[in-house]
């Protein structure tokens, strides 16, 4: 079923009965081609990118929850591609391209708005600092706009730029950054991935990876045996439990990460704006809630929910920022857990064990990544080769030292 | 959450600094090859259930803390100083109190 | 409507207010909501999507459609629950979500459209042409989306967080919480019993029960004159537990002043409480819910237990004229309760057919509501009968109980699930969800008055023993124990028009059943598709029901479809209070040098360094810009003296046996041979052999070390030693203290630093007998004080450390004794130029990236012995000319402008990302060198010193041709410092 | 050469005071921090006893006339108001005379004003007269010790001062306007 403005006018006028299933329930078959392991944002974009791209349909996503439960339902749904090092940026600027064609290619509205994003400077150092990053930004080919404070006053008149503890000096404006409907863009490519013939196996969780001679043969699941020649772990902040199955230790450290969302409000904060001077981010969102987070609780945490410290500490520095949101009201928290690397980047990549691939790592940064992760983990796997995009996000790369630490913070896991 | 410093007794988390899981207290030796500084640098068990990790008491007594802790119920079972574990393969640390 | 005689408000003191631009009054004691309500108000506000218009449906914090924005300018605060604001003189209220008013609210055209508007229809639509989202469809619907406005003002009024500690935290002061308080209380534990309401009771105050042969509301009251009485017992009204938290920690709003008029300035509006408990017992009693039939959402259609709730409490008659319909006999208490008070009761319909009961009213047993009408308010109930029989019920209030679902929220924070309870037809929570917290009462389940009692003495007695206390024996005083009858009931079948689950969100049966239909079966998918439970109530009035119509519509039970997830906080809390302290300069501390006074009285303009302030720069008269100061500062250093305060830079002490040793495993060069008197350049890596950062140690004695770190890394560092020493060395006798703030330190740089020093030095030096990289004890003004020979500027330079009591006399001496020499102070500004004449690093080149080898110290890495990182900077891509390596920069010609931040490429290549060669970390004009210069990291940039890179700085539109250069611009040889 | 003059850590901002509240600085005193060199606990303990004092357990203090010994961390206590005699070469010392803001907080108010700042218990059950702590005056690290059963010693960072005076001057304000609600 195609969705339309028409097919909404003539299903409404029909009292909605004619609306058909997003996606089929299929009982899973014995065998697959690939069976991503993993039913959230990267592992549906994959299957629907193995389909599209590359033909290959006889494919299942497992899921042990429901489709799109882990974090690309849990986050603050920013988009972006601001970053600077070589080997994310060329990643982050393709992922961007691909939202931006998104809601065509998915035949589903995610919603993705481009209403800017402003990253706060408050010092020189951050300012050459984000100069820098604004450079590799257009030299990638994205846009990047290098603002005074008198220039984010204009966009950003609500700042308390008299008072704040950390003088705003100017910020990094970043046009086409933003924000999309998370739980969309899961649906979105659940329906395309499904409409090609994939199947999406919910509450069928992996129990274990058969692997003889060095190769994957399949999965054992709640729901039995699933034969497979190739098994793709995507599985976010749960990569290090399904890795050991097969074996491997990762280079992760599974973190808690709280995000809030006050009561619906008229419109008041028209951009993304994060502050430079401790972690905080806000944008609000179309049903008029203010969305904003923070940094990690910053103790390795399954429990996806989080405590007091750093929620006070996000209050606080929304306070200091924007004290003009302190009468909005913090409907909810929510907890997402983070599989953290080492050096803040992610991997898409191969194992030691043959046909067996992961795409893991994603840090803070896994929503924006969905449609390009999902484009170059479905490129890996059915070519055997890394999209040139994605080549840098090694597994081994910790060993032999290829860093790709856009915080600088070294290989402390929680502090990316 | 609250930990439970050896020294000062039981705290809020703010209150501590984390650092990680606790095998990054135990350094390999100068001459250990590249696998074992990759092991000790950067992969971890990362267990959904009981692992011990690394705090410090930063706003308070300065001690570094391996605490017992599960990581799905945040329930932590115990903890002692970093200073007065034992140390695998070397003499153990004195680890004086005064 | 007031009813003689009923409630339990003051009618001695009646309290103006404004609505809606309309005066009111009502008395003491009085919510907004009920004072309306006896004003005869039916229109609180609007709906969220369709506009429709809403009265009030609770009489508690629950409340999904009495929204209401309070207050005007900075003050005005948005989503007020009606049921809630207290009303005191001055207050003033308006409803939102409509224009041009509540009553007249012309979005309501959205109700005509609602076929439409179905769930996730936005998912299906506005997506083409593509350009029309952004531009038309998202600010359209932005803009008929939210509820209450924000200002747009910065805050201005005081808020607060505080801590309590307590052996027993009681959650609500109904029945349950009240006997739990008093039990603990007896026994002498410490306890706090808060309450969200302003006034103690719970449940007490909204029944007609008597406990102990008298009314409830009194025996409460009796109770809490004893608790008060207490000294080890805290009470804490006007107060919402919002979060259970790990380790027996909670989050408590304390709305502290939003009940008064025009508090004084230093009154914290609300207060924000981490409340420490070593048990705690949750009696928060229930919530009513609804029955989702057609047109189930019109003014007037209220929970049964707020209708009489309004009677008992406020002495409100919801209406003239009332019907009530319900599952349970809970329903009938209304029915009872207002008839006994002379308001007609028009008809008593019950679902279920076994029932009897007596009154002056008719009773329409096994009867549904079945459709209601009443545009603006209710005016009539259509009922039909068992045989489908359709009558209509003039009534302009209708009481609905479909049973109550256990206020369990709190005991589910950390991620526990409830169990279904079939024979009440509701979720209950399960013991040990929350470590250290009892569930008692209606919260647990348990509805009679003395069920409440008894779970909630109970509980406190087992907290009691667990205490170690001993409870005194308090008998369980006599109350109603009537059992729970009721018929799982949850939506009037096939309703002709839509029927509201979700009130605030708009969210009606169909849309759940669309949902189903659409495979979003999952309940998560469900809350998400169709937004059920999203609303400023998180579903405390729907959620029950909508599973179960979820459960229904996929063929599934109950339990197994199972409920989302219960997050905190249990009612919005503000971001004012959860982040109190937060605003303006409270953010993080401030920290102020001890000449931070002097520079202020100059003039300079100060920075933040870290959390440290200092000054950038000291002007002058007749300087028209920072770069006329700093160039004349540059120019004071490098030609006569200068005097800078560096007091920021972190500084360790470190002591014992071992001292060396440590130093020698901490830095990549070796300390060990440094002897006393002598000062060192030392390197820091981290582990992963990456550089930490970089400083000068002094051994001031045998086995005696001070350590100076950046300023920006000295809490790093202090860690990461405190981590070496316990982790990897704990039997070396090494100790350590931050000295950073003893001691106030001062750069006294340039060609007359000497003569300068002299002139305050008790024992006058000369450059040979203290040389480059000396210190030691010296007198100053009759002051012991440390001086060492160390430069960041290049020039001969000395820095001198005072006690820091004497740092702000000493500051002034030195900069009058400076200028008089024809120097004088600079600040960060001139520091930074000269630094960067001398490719000296800051954290803007060490910013985590780079190894010693990449800036050019790669022979500071001790070959002889071990060292913190040394194994990891040996990996194979942390080295190699692939590596970006520091290097000097200057533009030709030596006048163009260039900045910190560009990219560097080959000359002739396209400034795109996959030429990129390196980028630019610090820049400056130099006066000296009469040029720009830079520090930049380019790709095997060693290799090209000597020939050219162009610089691009898109951002500011700048493209310069640079010659690579070594990065020690001026005096390479170093004689001026040693001079 | 005149000598220099010497400022105190809170010039100009105290003291504050209050109906049921006092915040002031205390007189300029001698305070060295102690840590005992390995081995050398015992000869530590002997010193600080001839001077009255001992070496205090964690969290508490050992307290003589003007004279206070008190733990403030691993292997660590601070001397105040006496000169670090006999110590020497045994001890690791160093003078932390300067480096802190020392206050006095007392009154009726001034638990309910720490609690407004402070994480930890305060209760006099578990924080009883001569109890010592290290903590969080809110974000600033912080030296507190229970001098009686309504007086507190507060030690801060000295850079801090001006931030540690005023958030106790913004508690202290609101506990007497919210008590001045009834």
């Amino acid at each position: 079923m195609r969705y339309s403005g028409l097919r909404v006018i003539r299903e409404g006028l029909s009292g909605n009965r004619g609306w058909t299933p997003a996606w089929r329930d299929p009982a899973p078959k014995e065998e697959y081609e690939v069976v991503i392991i993993g039913g959230g944002g990267h592992g549906l974009s994959t299957a629907y990118y193995l389909a599209k791209n590359h033909g290959i349909t006889n494919v299942a996503v497992l899921e042990k929850g429901y489709l799109g439960g882990g974090n690309v339902g849990r986050n603050t749904t920013i988009v972006r591609a601001n970053y600077f090092l070589p080997g994310n940026q060329e990643f982050y600027s393709h992922s961007l391209k691909l939202w931006e064609g998104l809601e065509a290619e998915l035949n589903y509205n995610v919603m993705h708005s481009q209403r800017g994003l402003i990253n706060l400077f408050h010092s020189d150092g951050q300012r050459d600092a984000f100069a820098r990053r604004g450079n590799a930004m257009i030299n990638q080919g994205d846009d990047a706009e290098l603002l005074d404070r008198e220039g984010v006053r204009r966009y950003l008149p609500y700042l308390d730029f008299e008072q704040t503890r950390f003088p705003i000096y100017g910020g990094l404006l970043h046009r086409r950054g933003g924000t999309a409907r998370h739980d969309a863009v899961a649906w979105g490519y659940a329906r395309g991935a499904d409409r090609r013939g994939v199947d999406l196996i919910q509450n069928c969780e992996v129990t274990g990876i058969d692997i003889v001679d060095g190769r994957v043969r399949g999965v054992q699941t709640t729901r039995g045996p699933i034969r497979a020649k190739k098994v793709g772990i995507v599985v976010a902040g749960r990569s290090g439990q399904v890795a050991a199955m097969a074996g491997i230790r990762l280079p992760i450290e599974s973190h808690v990460l709280q995000a809030f969302v006050t009561e619906g409000l008229k419109p008041v904060i028209d951009h993304v704006v994060s502050f430079g001077m401790g972690h905080f981010y806000i944008s609000q969102s179309d049903k008029g809630g203010l969305v904003f987070g923070g940094d990690l609780d910053f103790y390795a945490s399954y429990a996806a929910r989080g405590n007091l410290p750093m929620v006070e500490h996000v209050m606080e520095a929304g306070m200091t920022l924007m004290p003009m949101i302190g009468k909005a009201k913090v409907l909810r928290s929510w907890g997402g857990i983070m599989d953290m690397t080492p050096d803040g980047s992610p991997i898409i990549d191969r194992t030691d064990v043959g046909g067996l691939y992961i795409d893991c790592g994603w840090n803070y940064g896994g929503f924006k990544a969905v449609p390009a992760s999902g484009w170059c983990m479905a490129h890996l796997m059915a070519t055997g080769d890394p999209h040139p995009v994605a080549r840098r996000f090694r597994l081994d790369r910790f060993l032999t030292g290829h860093i790709l630490d856009e915080e600088g913070t070294g290989s402390q896991h929680n502090l990316h | 959450m609250r930990l439970t410093c050896p020294l000062c007794g039981e705290r809020d988390r703010r209150e501590f600094t984390y650092y990680g899981a606790a095998v990054y207290a135990d350094r390999p030796h100068a001459g250990a090859g590249p696998d074992a500084w990759d092991d000790y640098l950067h992969l971890r068990d990362n267990p959904a259930g009981e692992t011990r990790d690394l705090w410090y008491h930063e706003l308070g007594c300065s001690a570094w803390i391996e605490v017992t802790r599960n990581t799905v119920t945040h329930t932590i079972t115990a903890t002692r100083l970093v200073a007065e574990r034992e140390r695998p393969a070397k003499p153990k640390g004195r680890g004086r109190r005064a | 409507m007031r009813i003689a005689g009923k409630g339990l408000i003051d009618r001695s003191e009646t309290v103006g207010f404004r609505f809606d631009g309309r005066d009111y009054t009502g008395f003491r004691g009085d919510t907004l909501a009920s004072a309306l309500l006896a004003s005869g108000v039916r229109i609180f506000g609007r709906s969220f999507k369709y506009h429709r218009p809403r009265g009030v449906m609770t009489t508690g914090s629950e409340e999904p459609n009495a929204l209401v924005t309070v207050g005007r300018g900075a003050r005005q605060v948005p989503n007020v629950r009606a049921t809630v604001q207290e009303i005191h003189a001055g207050l003033e209220a308006r409803g939102q979500n409509a224009w041009p008013s509540i009553g007249l609210d012309l979005m309501g055209v959205n109700d005509l459209f609602a076929p439409f508007f179905g769930a996730g229809f936005y998912y299906k639509t506005f997506m083409w042409p593509r350009a029309f989202w952004e531009s038309l469809y998202e600010p359209v619907i932005r803009r008929a989306a939210g509820l209450g406005a924000l200002s747009g003002k910065s805050n201005d009024e005081a808020y607060e967080k505080a801590w309590a500690f307590c052996d027993l935290l009681v959650i609500g002061s109904g029945p349950a919480g009240l006997m739990a308080a008093l039990v603990a209380g007896r026994a002498g534990a410490d306890v706090i019993l808060v309450e969200e309401d302003s006034r103690m009771g719970g449940r007490l105050l909204l029944e007609s029960h008597q406990i102990a042969g008298r009314p409830g509301a009194d025996w409460a009251a009796d109770v809490l004159a004893e608790l008060g009485a207490l000294p080890n017992v805290r009470l804490m009204p006007r107060t919402t537990v919002t979060g259970a938290y790990d380790g027996g920690t909670y989050g408590a709003l304390e709305r502290v002043a939003l009940h008064i008029a025009g508090p004084d300035d230093d009154v914290p509006r609300e207060g924000f409480w981490r409340i420490v408990a070593r048990r705690a017992v949750l009696a928060s009693g229930a919530h009513e819910r609804q029955i989702a039939f057609a047109n189930n959402d019109r003014p007037g259609i209220m929970t049964a237990g707020a209708v009489r709730g309004y009677l008992n409490r406020w002495g409100v008659a919801a209406g003239k004229s009332v019907t009530v319909f319900g599952n349970n006999d809970y329903a009938h208490r209304t029915a009872r309760d207002l008839s006994a008070a002379g308001v007609r009761i028009a008809a008593l319909i019950d679902l279920r057919e076994d029932v009897a009961m007596p009154g002056d009213f008719p009773v329409h047993a096994g009867c549904r509501v079945i459709d209601t009408v009443g545009r603006r308010g209710l005016r009539e109930v259509v009922i039909a009968d068992r045989e489908g029989k359709v009558s209509r019920i003039v009534s302009d209030c209708l009481a609905v109980s479909g049973g109550w679902n256990p206020a369990l929220h709190l005991a589910c924070h950390l991620n526990g699930r409830p169990d279904w309870r079939e024979d009440i037809a509701a979720f209950v929570p399960r013991a040990g969800m929350v470590p250290g917290l009892t569930v008692a009462g209606a919260a647990n389940g348990a509805f009679s008055t003395h069920a409440c009692l008894a779970e909630g003495a109970a509980a406190a007695e087992a907290v009691v023993e667990d205490l170690g206390l001993r409870a005194a024996k308090t008998d369980l005083p006599q109350a109603e124990d009537a059992g729970v009858r009721i018929r799982a009931y949850w939506e009037v079948p096939e309703p002709k028009h839509r029927a509201w689950l979700d009130f605030a969100n708009d969210v009606t049966t169909k849309d759940v059943r669309l949902a189903a239909q659409e495979n979003y079966r999952s309940v998560e998918h469900m809350k998400r598709y169709t937004t059920q439970g999203m609303a400023p109530d998180q579903g405390k009035n729907s959620n029950v029901a909508a599973l179960a119509i979820l459960a229904d519509a996929t063929g599934r039970a109950i339990p197994e479809t199972g409920t989302t997830t219960f997050r905190p906080p249990y009612t919005p809390v503000s971001i004012a209070a959860m982040g109190a302290g937060g605003q303006g300069k409270g953010f993080a501390p401030e920290r102020r040098t001890t000449s931070d006074g002097a520079a202020r009285d100059r003039g300079a303009p100060m920075i933040e360094a870290g959390l440290w302030y200092r000054a950038a720069y000291f002007p002058r008269p007749g300087e028209a810009s920072w770069r006329e100061s700093c160039d004349r500062e540059v120019r004071m250093v490098r030609e006569r003296v200068g005097v800078a305060d560096v007091s920021t830079l972190g500084k360790i002490d470190i002591q014992g046996r071992d001292a060396g040793r440590f130093l020698d495993l901490v830095y990549t060069n070796t300390f060990s041979t440094l002897k006393p008197g002598r000062v060192r350049y030392g390197l820091m890596l981290r582990e992963d052999g990456m550089v930490m950062d970089d400083g000068t140690t002094a051994c001031l004695g045998e086995g005696h070390y001070l350590m100076t770190t950046t300023t920006a890394a000295a809490g790093q560092v202090m860690r990461h030693l405190d981590f070496v020493h316990q982790a990897h060395c704990p039997d070396w006798d090494v100790r350590m203290i931050s000295v950073t703030e003893s001691w106030a330190q001062f750069a006294v740089a340039g060609p007359l630093a000497r003569e300068l020093l002299n002139s305050v030095l008790e024992t006058p030096i000369d450059g040979a007998a203290f040389p480059f990289l000396s210190c030691g004890e010296v007198r100053v003004m009759e002051v012991e004080a440390r001086l060492f020979r160390i430069s960041f500027s290049g020039e001969a330079g000395y820095e001198i450390a005072v006690p820091a009591r004497f740092g702000a006399a000493l500051w002034r001496d030195l900069v009058a004794r400076a200028e008089s020499l024809g120097g004088g102070a600079y600040g960060m500004e001139a520091l930074n130029v000269l630094r960067i004449e001398k490719g000296f690093i800051t954290h803007a080149e060490i910013h985590g990236r780079v190894t010693a080898f990449d800036i050019g110290l790669q022979g500071m890495v001790s070959a002889k012995k071990d060292c913190i990182g040394k194994a990891a900077s040996q990996r194979p891509g942390l080295t190699g000319p692939e590596r970006e390596q520091l290097v000097g920069l200057r533009p030709i010609p030596a006048g163009r402008a260039i900045a910190a931040g560009a990219h560097l490429f080959d000359e002739g290549a396209a400034a795109v990302a996959s030429n990129d060669r390196g980028y630019v970390t610090s820049v400056c004009w130099s006066p000296t060198l009469r040029s720009h210069l830079a520090l930049a990291f380019l790709k095997d940039g060693r290799a090209r010193i000597g020939g050219r890179v162009k610089l691009v700085d898109h951002l500011r539109k700048a493209e310069v041709l640079c010659e690579v250069t070594h990065p020690v611009f001026f005096d390479p040889e170093g004689g001026r410092a040693r001079a | 050469m005149p000598r220099l003059i010497e400022t105190a850590a809170c010039e100009g901002l105290l003291p504050v005071v209050l109906p049921e509240v006092r915040l002031s600085e205390l007189p300029f005193a001698p305070v060295t921090s102690v840590a005992a060199f390995a081995g050398k606990d015992r000869a530590v303990g002997t010193a600080l006893r001839k001077l009255g004092l001992g070496w205090p357990e964690p969290g508490r203090s050992v307290r003589a006339g003007e004279a206070a010994c008190l733990w403030t961390g691993r292997d660590q206590a601070f001397l105040i108001g006496a000169a670090p005699e006999g110590l020497a070469g045994v001890a690791a010392l160093t003078d932390q005379s300067d480096g802190w803001a020392r206050m006095r907080l007392q009154g009726p108010g001034a638990e309910a004003v720490l609690a407004r700042l402070v994480p930890i218990d305060l209760r006099v059950a578990a924080f009883p007269e001569g109890a010592v702590a290290r903590s969080g005056l809110n974000h600033m690290m912080m030296v507190l010790m229970r001098e009686g059963p309504q007086a507190f010693q507060i030690m801060v960072f000295r850079s801090m001062a001006g931030s540690a005076v005023h958030e106790l001057a913004v508690a202290m304000k609101a506990l007497a306007a919210r008590a001045a609600l009834g």
